[in-house]
């Protein structure tokens, strides 16, 4: 069976979705980081799949894969020290407690 | 550039500011502004003089002194100035409230600050006047308007947080109107091809307007002035201001920023669009023959001192843009009379208040009477006040209304004649609101025993009002002197345009 | 003629007004009261000079060759240039009416002027408080009046109206402490105000269509060959006429333009001179010092209605509607201020009544004179009235006056039988009384005669209800005449001076007076004062059968008079008990007054200025502010927004996200 | 290119004399780091002046400079360099001591990536400034570690950008797909020659929600305010402006160099909504704000909107007009929090009415804050009302109906936003209470800044030199070559 380039970006868009999912209905703090990390893999998928199947000459597809990997890695090292500073302080990394700052 | 005597209609005020903010104690601070307001009115007779001289000896521009100097290039904004009969007339109508402005708050508390958002409100008061470039003319125009706040915030009375901020807002409010206006009267100014400009001059001698944009940009600029010029309705403004204010701001509210609308409705509105004047006319009549009566028909009623004057400012501001938008030499020239003669008197006015209200501590017409048998020379003042205000030939008022009437009269149709009638009534409104309050403030018996124990005016006050009634009575007396030099600048071409004289 | 001596007569007062004004508190009493009677003693003479020159010499620019007289324009200054037409002027207009005016004014004036040196201080001689002002506001009036009379155009004439209207406010509010005098000076002031708006707007009707002010160009014609001399000229006034007529709009609401300006015109008369229903402030008016009632409601101000309709005579002529409007407001005026003057217990007011009926004598003159007939008698004897009217009635006011002064009252009840402590008072009243009855040889009867004669040639019923009313002012003269004097025996208070005769500051000008009463009849007024300038012998007018009924009424009515009141007696009660209705709506001066407090408080300020300051405070004002208040609530309510939930930002930032991109494709299909 | 390198070789000298100098000397840093930059700006100014800031470009044509540009760096430098003058009280102070350098750091490496924003013509290298300049925020935002506020701030902050950079990743996956590239050029000339699909909606919806995440612009704004409010002072006064900035800026670059040929079909319209919710929901926001930082946080989302209006201008005027309000509400913002952060320094209080009767204790100040405000309101005769002005002005340029309703929104946006300026005004001068700060003199560093700030407040409008220059610099490249 030959795989066509929608085969892969529908799961790709359902990763994104299930990552916004689970941002906004998970409480848990790294409960959200695994979701954005949804969300940021199903754009690399994106990006990789565009890459081979329409546009295969070059490979800036690729590259911009292999850069945002290494974004999202830094990005979920930023988020957990911020978010073990924040359990430092409030004992408590449930998202829905973070509302002192609001209005 | 200072070669041109314009320039230091500013430059005096800056002094002004910059000598106040070197002032270490109230005398030096009474020295500088009577200092500066002297030479502001010593200027501004130069001006008168000057200009006259040119004018007679045949010099026809519709503009003299004028000079421009780039500013910001690629806008094509350039600090331009020039002045006609108009803007002479407003110079030194504003000169002299100045001056009296400041012999009127001569023990104000805090006294450095107030002077110093006093003569940065006169600057914009006489940028505005000297300016014939758009830009400028705003940008003065808001100068003036911003301290406003402050002067009534710290050194008024009653509601004064709220009147401040309702006036502030009210007031740029009509003044982002405006903006919208002169940058689309910007972007019409020139044929296509050629460049831009904000020159006033420029842009009727291009007369490249067209009609349709004429009809959206008359009135976001009429609009825009005339909330200052307290039109109706958008006059709300003016009453909870004007009682909260103090005197001297009172004054040179109600003396002079009020005629920067009336004067921006004829200079920007009416002068660069008069085809767009010319057919929506109409509604701004209804609207300000409205004010006129019902300014009028309001200030019967009130019992606080400065609601009453407020309210006949309402109605003779109303007049004022009413005669504008007759479009013809004869009302526009008692319009401008008329805005003289309003500043002055006004002026006069709330200066008379002030001091009652220093004294009496009360504004309420029902708490005091009799005034006349304590303080017989303000109320002398307040009865000539009142009888300027009331159209008492030999005063100022009579001239400016009749000017007014006889030349609204000169439309035909029943349109004009019924509004021109229903402010002809105001006459009769005003003269039951105005002795109402002299009956009941300075004559009949004195009501409060504590009265008695005041005293009358002292000198700085008396020199303030006495320089405000002689200048009622000058332009009442002799006014075809004012009249000449205003009517001229109506002959030329503006009216060219639609055909009219 | 020069127009020094002209300019003096104006500029005199006027100064004196300035110097009394600004340095009268400077000065002691005496000093500004002998000033205020110089000033306007240097105006009489030279009054008098400038009226004698203008009947007497003869000088072509007064009187033509076939005797008419001619307007003459001594000095007419450019004041204020509405357009190249319409101009303002103010000059010296020197002609029949204005020359007999100035007369009149200067000599009420000067004879109040030092009246007034009397009756402003009390018994001890010590003077009011104010005496300065008092004579400075005098000078302002006389200034004001005389400007009146000689102006040279309709403005002119307004300007100087609405000064008179102004130093007359500040005559009769002189005692401003007493908050009815203060009222009393504010309705007048705003009563007159309102007349005068209709005067404006027939100025501005007026002078829409002709394009100018000036008398000279609306009822006059230019003679040849001087400069600034004109004669009354029908023709013009017939020019007039056919401009309003080829004008677009000739007829609006049924009557003529020009009928419209004439009775607006009118309106502003009305309203000076107390006619009905503009007549209400008057009564109050005599808050004042009893001179100014003498010298300005009852001589001369209210008399400027009058003159104003004299001096557009010719043009009102044009629209016989407008003078048949004249007439009949004339003729219901009179009547009724003749009834409500029979049941009044003020003296004052009473005269005051009377100068009202009395005013509608010479209203209804002018309305009945028509040039065919008589040559315009009516016009000279409306002015021959104005003339012997004004001396009498400043008479009988100045005699009020010292009765007032010597009793402290203006209530007749207090006053009773007066004739022996005050003699000079007595027969000077008497006079006057006598000369405004119509008693022959007095000034009244001529003058009056001759209305009634004009009346008749106009129409029968006219003349038959101006009889009437001439029978009513000699019966409440009379009356007044004997309750004042006769009646009863008066009673001196314990403690109080027996009432006596005034210093002759006061005493002088009532002889004087009583004496012109005496003789003015004898002026010979047609070949002085005629509606056109062509002199004329009035006794070839004179019709002795009118006379006879004129003389017969009155000398009926006095004999009625002194049955009811010479002596005390039931007989006025009875009277009053006989027509309770009417008695108590003439005493109530037929509810005029209140009808104008319902209007004004009830319908004006309760009906429209509160209304509309309250509209103003909660609408126009609660419209700003609910700007504000809609903000902040918009500002509340998106509140929630803004929640602190991580979550909810993102969901809001996806919805927005998604929202753009969804809208755009949706317009993009 | 040399404005990233002397930058870099700044970063470096503070990095190595953090590292190495002894822990007494730690005490300088701040003003070395101060300096520093200043040297750097300096030296980018000089290179205007003599004409050697030309365009070039770099790493394949990823990276392209041009005078413009290199002005808009100068422009943000300056800010940066007032940024650091103001924070040097604040980082001198003793909990400071052992995170200083830190502090430097981080902010330079994300002035770095906003360079790399601005100079990007390839996505890649966006998307590395984009992260660049908004991770290491985050950490600057955590960095008040006593405050829980701080936590806060910095975890909201962290997780919804990092929400909206994979939406705006996403957005680009689109962009990639349907264009075959990553090069702005390319997609651009891709873009115009297609027809509009879809899917290219979306994408750009997602890319401007990326970017409208940067510039706080409704409804993607809404971690602003707390991130401000929690933030310490020095950091959201650098949030508020350089951040603001220069996301203002590679928009705009994004906007005209990718999207260019969409402009009256796709964008123009989705700004023309962003511009009239941003500045009305940011004002409406503001008025009931007590907390000093949260208003001027709503504050500066409302004049995002007013920023945007030199974009939805999309020609010349707009841009000059566009960099010219950044550059006055620069000074102007920094003015304002010039005076928060000396307040909150002296007396730890933030709150508006914390600031009343200030003018009575501390008059300059107090004089310098209505200066802001008024500079912020668009009062003359301060920079602020010349720099309405004239984004109006340029605006209008556009000519369209559309843009006067919009303008005319905008403006009466105004006057709710002239209300809560004079809300501080008024708690300043007004009030009749006690006044709650006492008298206190402020550091030099601070009034130094001040001195700067309220210095440019009234003169960069009056002395019109400076717009002259931007808009020369803008004529230079006409539109559909903007910094290229």
């Amino acid at each position: 069976m030959e795989i066509k380039a929608i085969m892969l970006l529908v799961p790709a868009l359902i990763m994104f979705c299930c990552g916004v999912y689970g941002f906004i209905t998970r409480r848990n703090m790294i409960a959200i980081l695994i979701s954005l990390e949804l969300m940021l893999n199903a754009v690399d998928i994106n990006f990789a799949v565009f890459n081979r199947y329409l546009w295969p000459d070059a490979m800036e597809g690729m590259f911009f894969t292999l850069f945002a990997i290494a974004i999202a890695a830094a990005e979920t090292a930023l988020a957990i020290a911020i978010i073990i500073n924040l359990y430092r302080s409030a004992k408590n990394i449930d998202v829905r407690d973070l509302n002192k700052l609001k209005y | 550039m200072f070669s041109n005597i314009l320039i230091w209609f500013v430059v005096i005020p800056l002094l002004m500011l910059a000598g106040l903010a070197l002032c270490r104690d109230i005398k030096q601070i009474r020295a500088v502004a009577v200092a500066g307001s002297i030479a502001l009115v010593g200027l501004s007779v130069k001006l008168l003089v000057d200009y006259l001289a040119i004018r007679a000896a045949g010099n026809t521009d519709p503009m003299l002194f004028t000079g421009s100097w780039t500013w910001f290039a690629p806008l094509h904004i350039n600090l331009a100035i020039g002045v006609d009969g108009i803007s002479v007339a407003m110079i030194l109508l504003s000169a002299i409230i100045v001056f009296a402005g400041s012999f009127a708050s001569w023990t104000i508390p805090q006294p450095k600050a107030f002077f110093l958002w006093l003569i940065l409100l006169s600057t914009g008061v006489f940028g505005f006047f000297i300016s014939i470039d758009l830009f400028t003319m705003f940008m003065f125009y808001e100068v003036a308007l911003i301290p406003m706040y402050l002067l009534i915030g710290v050194w008024g009375s009653g509601r004064k947080e709220y009147s401040a901020m309702k006036l502030t807002l009210m007031l740029m409010g009509g003044s982002a109107f405006l903006m919208l206006g002169l940058i689309g009267i910007y972007y019409h100014s020139a044929p296509a091809g050629q460049s831009l400009t904000w020159n006033i001059l420029e842009i009727v001698r291009n007369n490249s307007i067209s009609h349709g944009w004429q009809c959206f940009l008359f009135p976001m600029t009429f609009v825009g002035f005339g909330v200052l010029g307290a039109m109706f309705p958008f006059h709300t403004w003016s009453p909870d201001g004007h009682a909260s204010a103090p005197t001297a701001v009172s004054m040179l509210h109600a003396g002079v920023l009020m005629k920067l609308g009336g004067y921006g409705c004829f200079r920007v509105a009416i002068y660069l669009m008069p085809h767009a004047a010319n057919e929506l006319a109409w509604i701004f009549l209804v609207l300000t023959g409205i004010s006129v009566v019902y300014g009028a028909f309001s200030a019967c009623v009130q019992t606080d001192l400065k609601y009453i004057n407020a309210y006949s400012s309402v109605s003779h501001c109303g007049l004022v843009l009413f005669a504008i938008l007759m479009l013809n030499t004869t009302a526009m020239t008692g319009a401008i009379m008329q805005m003289l003669s309003h500043g002055l008197m006004t002026a006069l006015f709330f200066a008379l208040i002030g001091m009652i209200y220093g004294r009496t501590h009360t504004r309420d017409i029902r708490a005091m009477g009799g005034l006349m048998k304590i303080m017989p020379y303000l109320s002398v003042c307040y009865v000539i006040a009142g009888m300027a205000s009331l159209g008492l030939p030999g005063l100022s008022g009579f001239v400016a209304e009749m000017t007014i009437f006889v030349g609204s009269f000169q439309h035909a149709d029943v349109f004009h004649r019924t509004f021109t009638i229903v402010a002809c009534c105001s006459i009769v409104i005003t003269a039951v609101y105005i002795l109402r309050v002299v009956g009941k403030l300075l004559f009949g018996p004195v009501q409060d025993k504590h009265h008695l124990e005041l005293t009358d005016a002292t000198w700085w006050e008396r020199l303030s009002t006495v320089t405000l009634i002689l200048c009622v009575a000058a332009i009442g007396c002799f006014p075809n002197f004012f009249s000449n030099l205003i009517r001229f600048t109506f002959s030329p071409d503006i009216f060219a345009v639609l055909g009219m004289n | 003629m020069d127009a020094t001596l002209p300019i003096l007569i104006l500029a005199i007062p006027l100064g004196m007004f300035l110097v009394l004004g600004l340095a009268g508190c400077k000065m002691s009493h005496k000093l500004a009261g002998t000033l205020g009677c110089l000033g306007m003693g240097t105006t009489l003479v030279l009054a008098y000079y400038t009226a004698f020159t203008y009947f007497f010499s003869g000088s072509p620019e007064f009187v033509d060759a076939a005797g008419n007289r001619l307007q003459a324009l001594i000095f007419n200054q450019t004041w204020l240039a509405f357009t190249d037409n319409l101009v303002i002027r103010l000059g010296f207009l020197l002609d029949p009416i204005s020359a007999m005016m100035l007369v009149v004014i200067t000599t009420i004036s000067f004879m109040v002027h030092l009246y007034s040196m009397g009756y402003m201080r009390d018994h001890h001689g010590v003077y009011e408080h104010g005496f300065q002002r008092f004579y400075a506001f005098l000078s302002l009036f006389s200034f004001s009046m005389l400007g009146l009379v000689v102006a040279t155009n309709i403005f002119q004439m307004y300007i100087f109206w609405e000064l008179v209207g102004a130093s007359s406010y500040l005559l009769i509010g002189f005692y401003y402490v007493k908050p009815s005098a203060v009222s009393a000076s504010k309705k007048a002031f705003i009563v007159t105000r309102f007349a005068d708006l209709g005067f404006l707007i027939g100025i501005l009707i007026l002078s829409y269509y002709t394009g100018t002010f000036n008398f000279t160009e609306l009822t006059s014609a230019p003679v040849e060959g001087l400069a600034g001399v004109f004669q009354i000229s029908e023709s013009t006034a017939a020019g007039v006429k056919s401009v309003f007529e080829s004008s677009a709009t000739p007829v609006f609401m049924g009557a003529s333009v020009l009928t419209w300006a004439l009775v607006l015109i009118f309106m502003g008369g009305m309203g000076k001179s107390a006619m009905l229903p503009l007549h209400i402030w008057l009564p109050d008016a005599m808050e004042g010092p009893t001179p100014v009632s003498a010298l300005i409601h009852a001589a001369t101000m209210v008399v400027a209605g009058v003159y104003l309709v004299a001096r557009l005579f010719p043009l009102y002529l044009m629209e016989v509607s407008a003078l048949e409007f004249v007439t009949w407001v004339g003729a219901l005026t009179a009547l009724y201020a003749a009834i409500v003057a029979c049941t009044q217990i003020d003296i004052k007011r009473v005269l005051a009544f009377s100068t009202i009926s009395q005013i509608a004598f010479m209203m209804v003159s002018l309305g009945v004179a028509r040039p065919e007939m008589h040559e315009g008698l009516g016009y000279m004897a409306s002015m021959f009235h104005l003339f012997t009217h004004a001396m009498f009635k400043a008479l009988l006011f100045l005699g009020a006056g010292a009765l007032i002064h010597a009793i402290g009252s203006n209530d007749y009840t207090e006053m009773h039988g007066l004739r022996k402590y005050m003699p000079i008072t007595h027969w000077t009243f008497l006079i006057g009384c006598l000369a405004i009855a119509g008693i022959i040889p007095f000034s009244g009867f001529f003058s009056k005669d001759e209305i009634l004669s004009s009346c008749l040639g106009n129409s029968t019923v006219i003349y038959v209800w101006m009889s009437l009313v001439a029978g009513l002012t000699a019966f409440y003269m009379f009356r007044l005449y004997y309750l004042i004097f006769w009646w009863k025996e008066h009673k001196v208070h314990e403690g109080h001076h027996a009432p006596h005769d005034q210093p002759w500051t006061m005493s002088l000008p009532l002889i004087i007076l009583a004496a012109i009463s005496l003789v003015a009849g004898f002026i010979p007024f047609g070949k002085f004062v005629t509606w056109n300038g062509k002199s004329y012998d009035f006794m070839a007018h004179f019709d002795w059968s009118v006379a006879a009924v004129s003389l017969f009424v009155a000398v009926v009515a006095i004999a009625i008079a002194t049955v009811m009141y010479r002596k005390e007696n039931p007989l006025p009660e009875k009277m009053r008990a006989a027509m309770p209705g009417l008695w108590k709506w003439a005493h109530h001066r037929f509810y005029w007054d209140e009808l104008y407090m319902f209007i004004t408080h009830r319908i004006i300020f309760d009906g429209i200025c509160r209304p509309i300051a309250w509209f103003d405070r909660h609408i126009i004002d609660g419209t700003m502010d609910a700007f504000a208040t809609i903000t902040n609530k918009a500002s509340r309510a998106i509140k929630p927004l803004q929640s602190g939930q991580v979550q909810l930002y993102v969901w809001w930032y996806l919805l927005g996200a998604l929202a753009l991109g969804g809208i755009t494709m949706l317009c993009l299909l | 290119m040399k404005q990233e390198i002397g930058l870099l070789v700044v970063f470096l000298l503070v990095f190595l004399y953090d590292t190495f100098m002894p822990q007494r000397a730690g005490k300088a840093l701040p003003v070395v780091s101060t300096v520093l930059l200043l040297l750097a700006t300096a030296a980018g100014f000089c290179s205007h002046c003599l004409g050697t800031a030309t365009s070039t470009e770099a790493f394949a044509g990823m990276y392209a400079t041009s005078p413009v540009v290199c002005a808009i760096k100068s422009i943000l430098n300056i800010g940066a360099v007032i940024v650091l003058l103001q924070s040097i009280s604040w980082s001198g102070s003793d909990h400071m001591a052992v995170r200083r350098g830190e502090f430097y750091e981080l902010l330079l490496v994300t002035l770095f990536g906003m360079y790399l924003m601005i100079s990007a013509r390839h996505f890649l290298l966006f998307v590395i400034g984009l992260e660049c300049a908004s991770l290491p925020l985050a950490a600057m935002v955590a960095f008040d570690k006593r405050h829980y506020e701080s936590h806060e701030a910095a975890v909201k902050y962290i997780l919804t950008a990092v929400f909206s950079s994979a939406v705006f990743m996403m957005g680009i996956s689109f962009v990639y797909g349907l264009a075959g590239s990553l090069y702005f050029g390319n997609i651009y000339a891709a873009l115009s020659a297609g027809t509009h699909s879809l899917m290219l909606t979306l994408a750009v919806a997602f890319v401007i929600a990326g970017m409208g995440f940067k510039l706080s612009l409704v409804p993607f704004h809404l971690w602003t305010a707390d991130v401000y409010q929690g933030a310490p002072t020095s950091v959201t006064s650098y949030l508020s402006v350089i951040s603001k900035g220069a996301a203002a800026f590679s928009f705009l670059v994004i906007l005209a160099q990718v999207f260019g040929s969409l402009y009256s079909d796709v964008w123009e319209w989705m700004l023309y909504a962003l511009i009239i919710l941003t500045i009305t929901v940011g004002n409406l926001f503001a008025i009931r704000q007590t907390n000093m930082k949260r208003f001027l946080a709503f504050s500066s989302i409302s004049q995002a909107g007013y920023i945007m209006l030199g974009i939805e201008a999309f020609n010349t005027m707009g841009l000059t007009a566009m960099m010219y309000y950044i550059l006055v509400y620069i000074f102007s913002n920094l003015a304002a929090f010039g005076v928060i952060g000396a307040i909150e320094r002296a007396s730890g209080k933030v709150d508006m009415t914390d600031y009343r009767g200030l003018s009575k204790t501390n008059p300059r100040l107090a004089f310098s804050m209505m200066l802001a405000m008024f500079s912020l309101a668009g009062i003359p005769p301060f920079a602020g009302f010349f720099s309405k002005f004239f984004i109006f002005t340029g605006a209008i340029n556009q000519g369209s109906v559309a843009i006067y309703v919009l303008v005319l929104i905008a403006l009466i946006n105004t006057i709710i936003s002239l209300y809560y300026y004079l809300l501080v005004v008024k708690a300043m001068y007004i009030s009749a209470d006690e006044p709650v700060v006492g008298t206190f003199r402020s550091s030099i560093s601070e009034r130094l800044g001040l001195w700067i700030t309220v210095g440019g407040v009234m003169l960069l409008g009056i002395a019109s030199c400076v717009y002259t220059w931007i808009f020369d610099l803008g004529e230079i490249s006409p539109l559909a070559a903007y910094f290229v």
